[in-house]
C-alpha cells in the first residue's frame, strides 16, 4: 500500500459518543501532524473512521473491517472495558495492533494490545493512599457504576484498605445503575455514612453520565470538598466541562495527566488541540494524553522496526519511551502498560484541575492485581523467553493457575 | 462530615492563637479596633505577611493564614472569604492583593480586598490567583468561624457552636464560654447549653449531673450528640447502671425521631422523582395518551428543551438568576415549533396508521440526536443552577429539603395544572378529544382538523421542552437526555392510564414513591427491577392502567 | 471486484429477484431459493477460492451476512406477532438476548481452562470476582444438548408465563407493548448486576470453540453461515405455513377483531400465548446463531432500543409480509454497516431520513413496493387479497383502537 | 389442604384430572326450556341497565325481543353471551349449564351465536374466510393449525354464501363491504357456526324491506331446529316473524305475549310504540 | 342549492360512483333509496368531502366546493348525520353538541335550546358519555349534533336505523318540521319505503353508482320499486 492506514475505531453515536469522540478527533490530529513531519517510513498516514455507534458486537465487526477489509496497520480505539472485550478475539485472530487510552481495571494484557490508559495501581491505589495519609481519611465510601471496572476497582481497594486496617464496617460500597440519575438518595447515605464522627470520602468509580446528576446532588445536598471530599477515576477536564463546577471546587480526582500540569510539551498539545478544534474553549483530558503517548511510541516503534508489521511493531514497542505532556516519560514496559506519573487534582471553579499532590516518580501499571487472590501471582511478559499475557509466578507457566 | 474537619483546624488554631494572649478577652478586643485601615495595624508586619502569603506554597499558606488571624482578626474576614471562594488575586508586578470579580462583560475586575475600594479592569495577564486547596480552604472556614462565633450574624454563629460540638475541648469550650457571656439569643444559647451538657456527660462523675445532661441531650438530633451517647454505651468502662439506661432511652429516642425524618425525607426524594417523571411524561400524555402517536422523539424534545436553557444562559451570562424564567418560555416555542414541524413534515402523512408513527418519530430521534451532536458537539453543555434554586433547606439537622428539587415538584405541579386547564377550558382540548375519536366526523363537524393537530403536537413538545428546562438542573444536558427519559415517559404514561392525564400525574408520583421507599433496602438497581414487575403485575390486574377510560367504547 | 462492490451486487441482486417476484406463493420458495443459494456461493466462494481471487468473499462479510441472517429470523419473530396477530412487542430482544445467553453460556464452558486465569471450572469473570463454585444455574452447560434445550426452554417458558399473564387479563395494545419493555428493561437491569452471575456489562465473550470446532476457522464461520441460512429458511417456511393455516387466519382474524373471535368460540388468549411463544422461540434460536458469530453477548441486547429498532426493520420491510421482514431487517442493518464505515459522522442522519421516507412515502414498506410493482395498477390501495401473506393491509390498526377509543 | 394432599388427590388412579374431563357438555332441555334468565340486574357507574330482569325461552322457539332504545336489550344479549358480568340474578342455558360460570369462548363453543347490532366482521378476510372461520367445530389452536376444509364444509359455506347473497363477493375483503353486506355477512357467519341458540341483534337495520323479508323467511325456517332471539325495532318486521314478543323497559320485561296482545298493550304504546303505530 | 355535475369515486381500483348527477334544489326534501351496496353512503361523503371524487363537479349554492375540505363545507352550513351515526364516544353528550359551535355563523357560544325541544332526553343524557348511550338516543344526538352547527342543508344517511318505531316518528316530525318550518334543506337516504314516503317530498333511486330515477315522491310507484330496489 501507498499509504499506512490507520483505524480510528470510537464511537461517535450512542452512549459514549459523549467520551469517544473527542479521541476521533485526537487520533486525526496526531496523524495530521505526522503527516506534515512528513508521514512514516516515506510514507503518508491515511485515517481510516468508522462508528461503531456504542454497540459492542459492531465494535468487533468493524474491528473486522479495519482489518480484513480496509487492512490497516493499527487500530486506536474503544473507550469501554465491554467494548476492548469484544474487540480482543478479533484483534488476536487476526494479529491487528490497538492502542487502548483509557483507564481501566486491568487483569488483560495480550499481545495485539497496548495499554496506555492507567490500571488501578496507577490510579485508584495512589489516590486512596493521598486521601489516607493527606487527608487523614478514615470511613470510605466505595461508589462506582455496576460494572466491571468499578467492581474490580473497589474490590482491589476493599482488599487494600483492609490490609491497611480500616474496618469493614468503615466501608460503604454502593452500586449504581450506567446512566442513574436519581442520586438523592444515595447523597443522603453518604452525608449520614459521614455523619458518624470520623472523616470520611468518597472514592467514585461512577461512569460518564451518571456524574452529571451525581454532582448536582453532591452540590444540592451542600456536601462540600472539606466536609467530604470525592476523589474520582473517571472524571476528567471533558466530564467537568458539561457541569457548573463552582459549587465542586475542591473534589478530587486522580489522573497520569492534568490539562493543568505546568509543562512546554502540554503547553503546545493544548494550543495544537484548540487550533485544530477551532474552539478556544476545547478542553485536554488524561485519555488524550493517553493517545498521544500512544500514537506517537507507535510511530517511533515502526520506525525502528522499519515496517509495519505488527509482531515486529509490537516488539520494538516494549521498552520505547516518549516524553509525556506532564515533563516526564513514560515508558512501554513488557506487560504492555505503560509506567506514568499519577497525578491528584482539586476542581477549580474554572473547571480546570489544580495538582495537588503528585507520586515521587513513575509508577509502572500493572497488568494483574497484587490484591486480587486470583491475579496476584500472575504478571505478564511480552519478551522472550516467557512471551504470555498470563505468566504464573508460582507455577512458572502461562496460562493463568498453570498445571 | 464538615464539622470533623473544622474542628481538627480549629483545634490546631486554637493552640496557637489562645496561649499567646490570655484566653477571651483578648479575642474581644481585638473586635474593637478592627475598623481602622488595616495599613495603621501595628507593624508592616501584615504587609509582609500578605506578600508571603502570594508566594507561600500550599504547605506554608496555612501558617501565613494563622498569623494574618493572629494580628487581624475581624479585619481579616474580607480576605478571609475572597480566599475560601477563589476570587482572591494578586498583581504579578506590585504584588498587591485584590478581590477579583467577573462582571458580566466577562472583564476581570479588581476591588481591594480590605477597602473594597474599585481597582478597575485587570488584563488577564497582569494578576494571578493566590493559590488555595482543600486544606487551607476548611482553614479558612475555621478562621471565619472563629470571627464569626464573636462578631457573625446569628445563623454564622449557630453554625459556628454546632461546628464546636464535634469536638468539645477545653479550649472551645472557653470559646464558648466567652461567647455565652457576651450574651446569645435563645437558639445560640441552647446550642451552648447542649454543649455544655455533653462536657458534663463526659467528663463528670456526678451520678446526678450526667443524668441532666443527659436530659437535655435527650431528643436533639445533632449528629454529634447521637455519636456521643453512641460511644458512651459501646464503651466498656462504662459501668454506671443508671447512666447506661438513660443513655439508652435517650439514644432510642433520638433514634425514634430520625427514623420518623427518615422517612418523611424518603417521601420527599419519591416525591421529587415522581416530578421528574410526572415531568418527563407530561408531554407524551397528550401527544401519545391524547392524540396517539407514538412519540418515539419525545425524548429529543426534552433534550430541545435542556439545550435551551444552554442557550439562553449563554446569552444572558450576566443574568443567571433570570435565565429559568426566560428559558421556559423559549424552550417551550423551541421545542413546540419543533413539534409542529414534525405534524406537519410527517405526522400528517400517517393519519390513520399510528403505528407507522414509531418508525417516523424513531427516525426523526435519531436526526435530532445526531443534530445536536453536530452542532453543539457531543459533549454534555454545563448548565448554571441559579443562586435562588441552590442549596438545602434544613428543617432540622436530619431532614433537609433541596431547593432545587422543592422547585422543580412545585413547578411540575403547576406545569400539570396548567395543562389540564387548558385542555379543559379551551376548545381545544375538546377539539384534540373529538379529532382523535373520530377524525372525519370531527371535519364534518367543522372542526379544522389539521389546526389542532399541529397545535396539540405543538403543545406536547412545548410541555416536553418545559421539562427540559427543569431536567437541565438535574441532569446531562447532552445528546443523550432524551433516550434516558423516554422508557420511563411510555411507562407512566400507561401505567396512569392512557390519555388520562390525572392518570400520569398519579402514575409518575406512586412509581417514583414506591422507587425510593424500596431503594434503602435493595439498592437503586433492584428497586428498579422490582418497580418494573409490579408494573407488569400490576397491568394484569388493572389492563387499562390506574385510570382506565371507561364505558362501552373503551371496551 | 472487491468485496465492496461484491456486497452491493450481491444486494441488488437480491433486491432485483424479490421485485421480481410474480406470485407470492412461487415468491416465498424463491426467496428461500435465494437464501440458501446466496449462502451456498458465498460459503463456496470463502471456503475455496483463494483470498487474492477476484471473487472470493471475505470472512468478514460470511460473519457479516451471518449476524444479519439472525437479524432477518429475529424481524421474522417479531413480524409473526406484530404483523399477524397485532401484537406490538417492543421486547423482543429479550427472548434473543436470552437464547444467546444460553448459547453463550455454553461456549463459556466451553473455554474450560484456556481463560486469563486458567481456572478450569469458573469463567475468568467469575474468578476475578471471587466466586469459589459454579451457581447452579451454570451446571450442565458444558453439555451442548443441555444448554441448547435451555436457550429454548427459558425464553419459551417465561414467553408463556407473560404471555398467559397478560393474554389471559386481556392486556391489549399499547398496554401489552410497554409491557414487553418493562419486561426486557428489567431483564436487561437485572442481567447488568454482577451478582446475576452473567458477566454484568462485560457479559459472556472471548469465546473458544464450539462442539470442538474452532470459532475463528473460517470452516466453522462458514458452517454457521450456512446453519443460520438453513434455519432462517426453516423458520421461515414453518412461519409461512403457520400464517397460511387456519391458525394464521385466526390469528388475523384476532388482530381485527378479537372479541368478534371469541364470540366465534375460539379462546383468543390461547392462539395468542402460543403464538407469541413460537415467536419467542424463533428469537431465541436466532439469539443462538448469532452469539457464536459476533462473539459477544451482554446486557446491552436486552436494552428496550434495540427491541425497538427490529419492529422499525419489519416496518421498513413491510409489517404483515415474513418476507418483507426479512428483507427490512437485511437492508436496514446492511445500510447501517455502510454508512457507519462511509460517513462516521452523519450516518444517523442518513439512516434517520430513509425511516422516516419509508414511513411516509411506503405505507406497506418495501414488501409494499414490491407487491405494488405486482399488480397491474399502481395506486391501489386496500383492495390486495390475493391471499398469502399479505396480511399487512388490514384496515383496522390494533392499536388505534386503544390509543384513540 | 396441604400440598402432599393435594398431589395426592392428583395422583389418584381412579379419577381423571379436571383439567382433562372434556368441558363441552350436551345441553338438558328436557323441561322444553333452553334459556332460563331469572333476578338478572346489571348497573354501569350506577345505572341499572338490568333491573331484575326474568326471561324464559323454549327450545324450538323464536322469540323477539322489543323496547325502547336504552331498555336494556343488547345489554342483556351481552350477559348471556359472558360479554358483560352482571350484578346478580342467573343465566342458565338448558337446565343444567350455567352460563355465567362460562367466559365468551366457552359459551359460543356451547352453541349459542350471537349477532351484534353493530356487524362486525373481519375485515381483512375476504367473505369466504370470514365464514371459513365461522364454521362449527374445534377451535383450539393446535386443531387449527392442521385444519382443512372438507368438502362437506365447503357445501355449507357455498350454501351460506348463497343464502346471503354474497356469491360475487365471496373473494372481496369483508372490509370493503357496504353496511348492508356486512350485516348480511354477519348473519351468514351466524349460519355457518350452528349454534343451538342464535341471539340477532337488529338485523334488518339498514336492509331495504325486500331484504328485510328475505331475512324474516330466513329466521323463521332457522327456528324449529335452532332457538332464535331477535331484536328488532322494525315493527313490520317483527309482525312478520314474531310469535312470542316480550317487551323490555327499563331493564325489566313491561310485557311479554303474541304480537296482538303486546300491540295493544298501553303500556307498550306509551313507552315504544307511539300512538299511530 | 346542491348541484352534482358528472361525479366519480373510486376505491382503489373499483369505481362505485358513475357519472352521477343530482339536483337538489333549496327547501327541498330529497330522499336517495337504492339497494345495498348502490353507493349512497359514497355519494354523501363525497357531497360532505369526507372523501375525495375522482372528478366531477359539486356546487353549493352556485359555487363549486369540490375543492374544499370537509371543515369548510361544514362551515358553509352542510350538516352531516352519518350512517351508524359516529358519536364522538368518549365525548360526554354535552360535549359532543358543543363540538359543532364554532362552525356557527353567530358565532353562539351555548348549545341552542332548540335542540333540546326537539329532543327533550338529549338534556337528561348531557352528561354522560355519547358511547354509552343506546342506538337511538345516539341517532338523536347525530341529528342533534348536526343541527347545532346551524346548517342549511341536512344531510341524514340511514337516521332510522335500529331506533324504536316512537322515536322514528318522532324523527320524522323533526325531519319534517326543520324541511316544512325552517325552510332547512334536507338529503335523506333511507331504505324504509314507509318513512322515506312519509317525510320526502322528492326521491331519487341508485343503482349501482347512478340515479336511475328522480321524481316526486307521490310519483314512487310499485314498477319503480319492484325494479330498483328489490332484491
Ligand atoms: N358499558 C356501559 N357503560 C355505561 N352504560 C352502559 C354501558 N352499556 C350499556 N349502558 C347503558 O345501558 C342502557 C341499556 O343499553 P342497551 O344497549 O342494552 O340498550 P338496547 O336496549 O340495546 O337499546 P337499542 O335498542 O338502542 O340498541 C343504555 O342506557 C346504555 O346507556
Ligand atoms: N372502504 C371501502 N373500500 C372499498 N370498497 C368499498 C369501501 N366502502 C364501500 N365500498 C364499496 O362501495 C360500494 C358502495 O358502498 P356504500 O357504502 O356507498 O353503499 P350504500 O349504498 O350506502 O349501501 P348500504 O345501504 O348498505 O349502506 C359497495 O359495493 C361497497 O362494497
Ligand atoms: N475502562 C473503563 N473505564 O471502562
Ligand atoms: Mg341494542
Ligand atoms: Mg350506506
Amino acid at each position: 500500500a501507498d499509504t499506512i492506514k490507520v483505524g480510528v475505531l470510537h464511537s461517535l453515536s450512542g452512549t459514549m459518543a459523549i467520551s469517544e469522540t473527542t479521541l476521533k478527533d485526537t487520533v486525526l490530529m496526531m496523524v495530521d501532524e505526522q503527516n506534515r513531519k512528513g508521514g512514516l517510513l516515506g510514507k503518508k498516514l491515511e485515517a481510516v473512521v468508522v462508528d461503531p455507534a456504542s454497540d459492542w458486537p459492531l465494535f468487533a465487526e468493524k474491528t473486522r473491517e479495519l482489518l480484513t477489509k480496509e487492512k490497516v496497520d493499527v487500530i486506536f480505539g474503544c473507550w469501554t472495558s465491554v467494548s476492548r472485550k469484544s474487540v480482543l478475539p478479533v484483534i488476536e485472530e487476526l494479529n491487528g495492533l490497538m492502542f487502548y487510552p483509557v483507564q481501566y481495571e486491568g487483569e488483560e494484557s495480550s499481545k495485539n494490545v497496548f495499554y496506555t490508559g492507567a490500571s488501578p495501581n496507577q490510579q485508584a491505589i495512589p489516590a486512596v493512599d493521598y486521601l489516607m495519609n493527606d487527608l487523614e481519611v478514615e470511613r470510605w465510601v466505595l461508589a462506582g457504576t455496576d460494572y466491571v471496572y468499578p467492581r474490580t476497582t473497589n474490590k482491589i481497594l476493599e482488599a487494600y484498605l483492609e490490609a491497611k486496617g480500616v474496618d469493614k464496617k468503615d466501608i460503604m460500597v454502593n452500586y449504581t445503575p450506567f446512566g442513574h440519575s436519581d442520586w438523592q438518595s444515595i447523597v443522603a447515605d453518604i452525608k449520614k455514612f459521614g455523619g458518624a464522627g470520623k472523616k470520611t470520602a468518597v472514592v467514585s468509580t461512577i461512569n460518564g453520565d451518571a456524574n452529571v446528576p451525581f454532582y448536582k446532588e453532591l452540590a444540592n445536598q451542600g456536601v462540600s470538598a472539606e466536609d467530604i471530599p470525592v476523589v474520582a477515576f473517571s472524571v476528567g477536564e471533558e466530564e467537568l466541562s458539561g457541569i457548573d463546577t463552582r459549587p465542586l471546587v475542591g473534589h478530587l480526582a486522580a489522573w497520569n495527566y492534568f490539562q493543568g500540569v505546568d509543562s512546554e510539551a502540554n503547553e503546545r498539545f493544548i494550543q495544537e488541540w484548540k487550533k485544530f478544534t477551532g474552539d478556544e474553549k476545547r478542553v485536554t483530558n488524561d485519555p488524550m494524553e493517553a493517545t498521544y503517548i500512544g500514537f506517537n511510541m507507535w510511530a517511533k516503534a515502526v520506525e525502528k522496526a522499519e515496517t509495519t508489521d505488527v509482531d515486529a511493531v509490537e516488539q520494538a514497542m516494549i521498552g520505547i519511551e516518549f516524553p509525556n505532556l506532564s515533563g516526564g516519560v513514560a515508558k512501554m514496559n513488557k506487560n504492555h502498560h505503560l509506567s506514568k506519573p499519577v497525578f491528584i487534582g482539586e476542581i477549580q471553579d474554572d473547571g480546570q484541575f489544580e495538582v495537588v499532590w503528585e507520586t515521587d516518580g513513575l509508577v509502572a501499571g500493572d497488568a494483574w492485581s497484587d490484591f486480587l487472590p486470583g491475579s496476584k501471582d500472575l504478571i505478564a511478559d511480552w519478551t522472550a523467553p516467557i512471551k504470555c499475557g498470563n505468566y504464573n509466578t508460582k507455577a512458572k507457566a502461562c496460562g493463568g493457575q498453570g498445571q | 462530615m464538615k464539622h470533623l474537619l473544622l474542628t481538627g483546624c480549629l483545634l490546631l488554631a486554637l493552640v496557637t492563637t489562645l496561649p499567646a494572649a490570655s484566653a477571651g478577652s483578648v479575642v474581644s478586643e481585638q473586635a474593637a479596633p478592627s475598623a481602622t485601615p488595616a495599613s495603621e495595624e501595628p507593624g508592616g508586619n501584615r504587609q509582609v505577611l500578605l506578600a508571603r502569603l502570594t508566594r507561600a506554597s500550599l504547605r506554608e499558606s496555612a501558617e501565613v493564614l494563622d498569623q494574618l488571624e493572629r494580628s487581624g482578626g475581624r479585619a481579616m474576614r474580607g480576605l478571609f472569604a475572597a480566599m475560601l471562594a477563589g476570587d482572591l488575586y494578586y498583581h504579578r508586578e506590585t504584588g498587591r492583593l485584590m478581590a477579583v470579580q467577573k462582571n458580566p462583560a466577562g472583564e476581570r475586575i479588581g476591588s481591594d480586598i480590605f477597602t473594597g475600594e474599585g481597582l478597575g479592569v485587570q488584563s488577564r495577564g497582569s494578576i494571578k490567583k493566590v493559590r488555595v486547596n482543600n486544606r487551607l480552604r476548611s482553614h479558612l472556614r475555621d478562621a471565619i468561624a472563629r470571627i464569626d462565633l464573636m462578631h457573625g450574624t446569628e445563623a454564622q454563629k449557630e453554625g459556628a457552636v454546632l461546628a464546636i460540638l464535634d469536638d468539645l475541648s477545653p479550649q472551645n469550650m472557653r470559646l464558648l464560654q466567652v461567647t455565652a457571656d457576651a450574651g446569645q439569643s435563645d437558639r445560640v444559647s441552647e446550642l451552648i447549653e447542649l454543649a455544655r451538657a455533653m462536657v458534663e456527660l463526659r467528663d463528670s462523675s456526678v451520678t446526678d449531673a450526667r443524668l441532666s445532661a443527659i436530659a437535655v441531650m435527650s431528643g436533639r438530633l445533632e449528629a454529634p450528640v447521637r455519636n456521643q451517647l453512641q460511644r458512651l454505651l459501646d464503651d466498656e468502662r462504662e459501668s454506671d447502671r443508671k447512666i447506661r439506661i438513660a443513655a439508652q432511652q435517650s439514644l432510642e429516642e433520638i433514634e425514634g425521631r430520625i427514623a420518623f425524618y427518615d422517612f418523611m425525607e424518603q417521601l420527599f426524594f419519591g416525591l421529587s422523582l415522581g416530578s421528574v417523571l410526572l415531568l418527563a411524561a407530561i408531554g407524551l400524555a397528550i401527544t401519545f395518551g391524547v392524540m396517539g402517536v407514538i412519540n418515539m422523539a419525545h425524548g429529543e424534545m426534552i433534550m430541545l428543551g435542556a439545550y435551551t436553557t444552554y442557550v439562553v444562559q449563554q446569552l444572558m451570562p450576566g443574568a443567571i438568576e433570570y435565565s429559568l424564567v426566560v428559558a421556559v418560555p423559549a424552550a417551550f416555542l423551541v421545542s413546540g415549533s419543533v413539534g409542529v414541524l414534525i405534524e406537519r413534515g410527517v405526522i400528517r402523512h400517517l393519519q390513520g396508521r399510528p403505528l407507522e408513527t414509531l418508525l417516523a418519530t424513531f427516525g426523526i430521534s435519531l436526526i435530532l440526536q445526531q443534530a445536536v451532536r453536530t452542532i453543539f458537539s457531543p459533549l454534555n453543555m454545563p448548565v448554571v443552577t441559579p443562586g435562588w434554586m441552590s442549596g438545602v433547606f434544613a428543617i432540622n439537622p436530619v431532614f433537609s429539603v433541596t431547593f432545587n428539587r422543592l422547585y422543580i415538584l412545585l413547578f411540575a405541579l403547576a406545569v400539570f395544572a396548567l395543562l389540564l386547564v387548558t385542555l379543559k377550558k379551551t376548545s381545544l382540548g375538546l377539539n384534540v378529544r373529538a379529532v382523535s375519536q373520530n377524525r372525519d366526523m370531527a371535519k364534518a363537524m367543522g372542526v379544522r382538523t389539521e389546526m389542532v393537530d399541529a397545535m396539540t403536537f405543538g403543545l406536547g413538545s412545548g410541555i416536553a421542552g418545559v421539562a427540559g428546562v427543569a431536567l437541565s438542573q438535574l441532569t446531562n444536558v447532552g445528546p443523550n437526555l432524551g433516550q434516558s427519559y423516554i422508557i420511563d415517559s411510555f411507562m407512566v404514561v400507561v401505567f396512569g392510564g392512557v390519555g388520562n392525564l390525572l392518570g400520569t400525574l398519579v402514575g409518575g408520583f406512586s412509581l417514583g414513591v414506591t422507587n425510593k421507599f424500596l431503594e434503602p433496602a435493595t439498592g437503586a438497581v433492584l428497586a428498579n427491577i422490582i418497580v418494573l414487575v409490579c408494573l407488569i403485575l400490576f397491568i394484569q390486574k388493572r389492563p387499562k392502567g390506574l385510570f382506565p377510560q371507561r364505558g362501552r367504547a373503551a371496551e | 471486484m472487491t468485496t465492496v462492490e461484491h456486497n452491493r451486487s450481491l444486494f441488488g441482486n437480491l433486491a432485483g429477484a424479490l421485485a421480481q417476484l410474480r406470485a407470492p406463493g412461487e415468491g416465498s420458495s424463491l426467496l428461500v431459493a435465494i437464501l440458501l443459494g446466496v449462502t451456498l456461493l458465498m460459503s463456496a466462494a470463502n471456503l475455496l477460492l483463494p483470498a487474492e481471487s477476484p471473487l472470493y468473499v471475505s470472512t468478514y462479510t460470511i460473519t457479516l451476512m451471518g449476524k444479519y441472517l439472525c437479524f432477518a429470523m429475529l424481524a421474522m419473530a417479531v413480524d409473526i406477532v406484530w404483523g399477524y396477530c397485532g401484537i406490538l412487542s417492543l421486547g423482543h430482544g429479550a427472548f434473543f438476548a436470552l437464547g444467546g445467553y444460553g448459547m453463550g453460556m455454553y461456549l463459556m464452558r466451553q473455554i474450560g481452562d484456556r481463560g486469563v486465569y486458567g481456572n478450569p471450572d469458573l469463567p475468568d469473570f467469575m474468578v476475578f470476582l471471587n466466586w469459589q463454585e459454579l451457581p447452579w444455574y451454570w451446571q450442565g452447560m458444558d453439555q451442548f444438548w443441555f444448554a441448547l434445550l435451555m436457550a429454548l426452554l427459558v425464553p419459551g417458558l417465561l414467553a408463556f408465563v407473560f404471555g398467559w399473564l397478560a393474554f389471559r387479563s386481556r392486556v391489549t395494545g399499547v398496554y401489552l407493548s410497554i409491557m414487553t419493555q418493562a419486561l426486557t428493561y428489567a431483564l436487561m437491569l437485572a442481567f447488568f448486576r454482577n451478582e446475576m452471575g452473567f458477566g454484568g456489562n462485560n457479559g459472556l465473550t472471548d469465546f473458544k470453540d464450539m462442539l470442538g470446532f474452532d470459532l475463528q476457522a473460517d470452516g466453522t464461520r462458514v458452517a454457521l453461515l450456512m446453519a443460520t441460512a438453513l434455519l432462517l429458511a426453516l423458520t421461515f417456511v414453518a412461519s409461512r405455513a403457520i400464517v397460511q393455516s387456519r391458525l394464521g387466519r385466526v390469528v388475523v382474524a384476532i388482530r381485527d377483531a378479537e372479541p368478534r373471535a371469541r364470540f366465534l368460540g375460539y379462546r383468543t388468549e390461547g392462539y395468542k400465548v402460543w403464538l407469541f411463544v413460537y415467536s419467542a422461540l424463533v428469537a431465541a434460536v436466532a439469539g443462538m446463531l448469532y452469539v457464536p458469530q459476533v462473539g459477544i453477548i451482554n446486557p446491552g441486547e436486552f436494552s428496550p432500543l434495540n427491541s425497538i429498532e427490529v419492529v422499525v426493520w419489519v416496518a421498513v420491510g413491510g409489517r404483515g409480509t415474513l418476507y418483507g421482514a426479512i428483507v427490512g431487517a437485511l437492508l436496514v442493518n446492511y445500510a447501517k454497516t455502510r454508512f457507519t464505515a462511509v460517513m462516521p459522522d452523519g450516518w444517523l442522519f442518513a439512516l434517520g431520513t430513509l425511516f422516516v421516507v419509508v414511513t411516509v412515502l411506503l405505507p406497506k414498506g418495501l414488501a409494499g413496493l414490491l407487491q405494488r410493482g405486482r399488480t397491474t395498477d399502481a395506486e391501489t390501495r386496500g383492495e390486495n387479497n390475493t391471499g398469502e401473506v399479505s396480511a399487512g393491509d388490514a384496515p383496522a390498526e390494533p392499536i388505534t383502537g386503544e390509543a384513540r377509543a | 389442604m396441604n400440598v402432599t394432599a393435594q398431589a395426592r388427590e392428583l395422583l389418584r388412579r381412579d379419577t381423571t384430572w379436571p383439567f382433562l374431563v372434556p368441558r363441552q357438555r350436551a345441553v338438558d332441555v328436557s323441561h322444553q326450556v333452553i334459556l332460563y334468565v331469572e333476578g338478572l340486574s346489571v348497573s354501569f357507574d350506577g345505572f341499572k341497565a338490568l333491573n331484575d330482569l326474568n326471561l324464559y325461552v323454549n327450545d324450538g322457539e323464536l322469540r323477539c325481543l322489543i323496547g325502547a332504545n336504552g331498555a336494556g336489550k343488547t345489554t342483556l344479549m351481552d350477559v348471556i353471551t359472558g360479554k358483560t358480568r352482571c350484578d346478580s340474578g342467573s343465566a342458565w342455558f338448558g337446565r343444567n349449564i350455567d352460563l355465567l360460570a362460562h367466559d365468551e369462548a366457552a359459551i359460543a363453543q356451547l352453541g349459542i351465536g350471537r349477532k351484534f347490532q353493530k356487524p362486525t366482521v373481519f375485515e381483512a378476510h375476504t367473505v369466504y374466510t370470514n365464514l371459513e372461520l365461522s364454521l362449527k367445530g374445534s377451535k383450539g389452536a393446535w386443531s387449527a393449525l392442521t385444519a382443512a376444509l372438507t368438502g362437506e364444509q365447503r357445501d355449507r359455506i357455498d350454501r351460506v354464501l348463497e343464502t346471503i347473497g354474497l356469491v360475487n363477493a365471496r373473494y372481496q375483503l369483508a372490509g370493503a363491504l357496504s353496511h348492508g353486506q356486512k350485516q348480511w355477512l354477519e348473519i351468514g357467519m351466524l349460519l355457518a357456526a350452528e349454534p343451538r341458540l342464535l341471539l340477532i341483534d337488529e338485523p334488518v337495520a339498514g336492509m331495504t324491506a325486500e331484504e328485510a323479508e328475505r331475512t324474516a323467511e330466513l329466521l323463521t325456517s332457522l327456528a324449529g331446529e335452532h332457538t332464535v332471539i331477535v331484536v328488532e325495532h322494525d315493527m313490520e318486521f317483527v309482525r312478520s316473524i314474531a310469535r312470542t314478543v316480550t317487551v323490555l323497559h327499563q331493564g325489566a320485561v313491561l310485557a311479554e305475549g303474541t304480537m296482538d296482545q303486546v300491540q295493544n298493550n298501553p303500556d307498550v304504546i306509551e313507552v315504544y310504540l307511539g300512538e299511530d303505530a | 342549492m346542491i348541484r352534482i355535475e358528472k361525479l366519480n369515486q373510486k376505491y382503489g381500483g373499483t369505481q362505485i360512483l358513475w357519472d352521477l348527477d343530482l339536483d337538489v334544489e333549496k327547501g327541498s326534501c330529497t330522499c336517495i333509496m337504492g339497494r345495498n351496496g348502490a353507493g349512497k353512503t359514497t355519494l354523501l361523503k363525497c357531497l360532505m368531502g369526507l372523501l375525495p371524487a375522482s372528478d366531477g363537479r359539486i356546487l353549493f349554492g352556485g359555487k363549486p366546493i369540490e375543492g374544499r375540505a370537509a371543515q369548510a363545507r361544514a362551515h358553509l352550513g352542510i350538516g352531516y348525520v352519518p350512517q351508524g351515526r359516529d358519536i364522538f364516544p368518549l365525548l360526554t353528550v354535552e360535549e359532543n353538541l358543543q363540538i359543532g359551535l364554532p362552525a356557527r355563523k353567530d358565532k353562539a357560544r351555548r348549545i341552542p335550546q332548540r335542540i333540546f325541544e326537539l329532543f327533550p332526553v338529549l338534556k337528561d343524557m348531557l352528561h354522560r358519555r355519547g358511547g354509552d348511550l343506546s342506538g337511538g338516543q345516539q341517532q338523536q344526538l347525530a341529528i342533534g349534533r348536526a343541527l347545532v352547527i346551524d346548517p342549511k342543508v341536512l344531510i341524514l344517511d340511514e337516521p332510522n336505523e335500529g331506533i324504536q318505531p316512537n322515536i322514528v316518528r318522532q324523527i320524522g316530525d323533526v325531519i319534517r318540521m326543520l324541511n316544512e318550518e325552517d325552510g332547512l334543506t334536507v338529503i335523506l337516504v333511507e331504505q324504509k319505503l314507509g318513512f322515506a314516503r312519509r317525510v320526502g317530498r322528492e326521491f331519487r333511486l341508485m343503482q349501482k353508482g347512478r340515479i336511475v330515477a328522480a321524481d316526486q315522491m307521490a310519483k314512487l310507484d310499485d314498477g319503480l320499486i319492484r325494479q330498483y330496489l328489490a332484491v
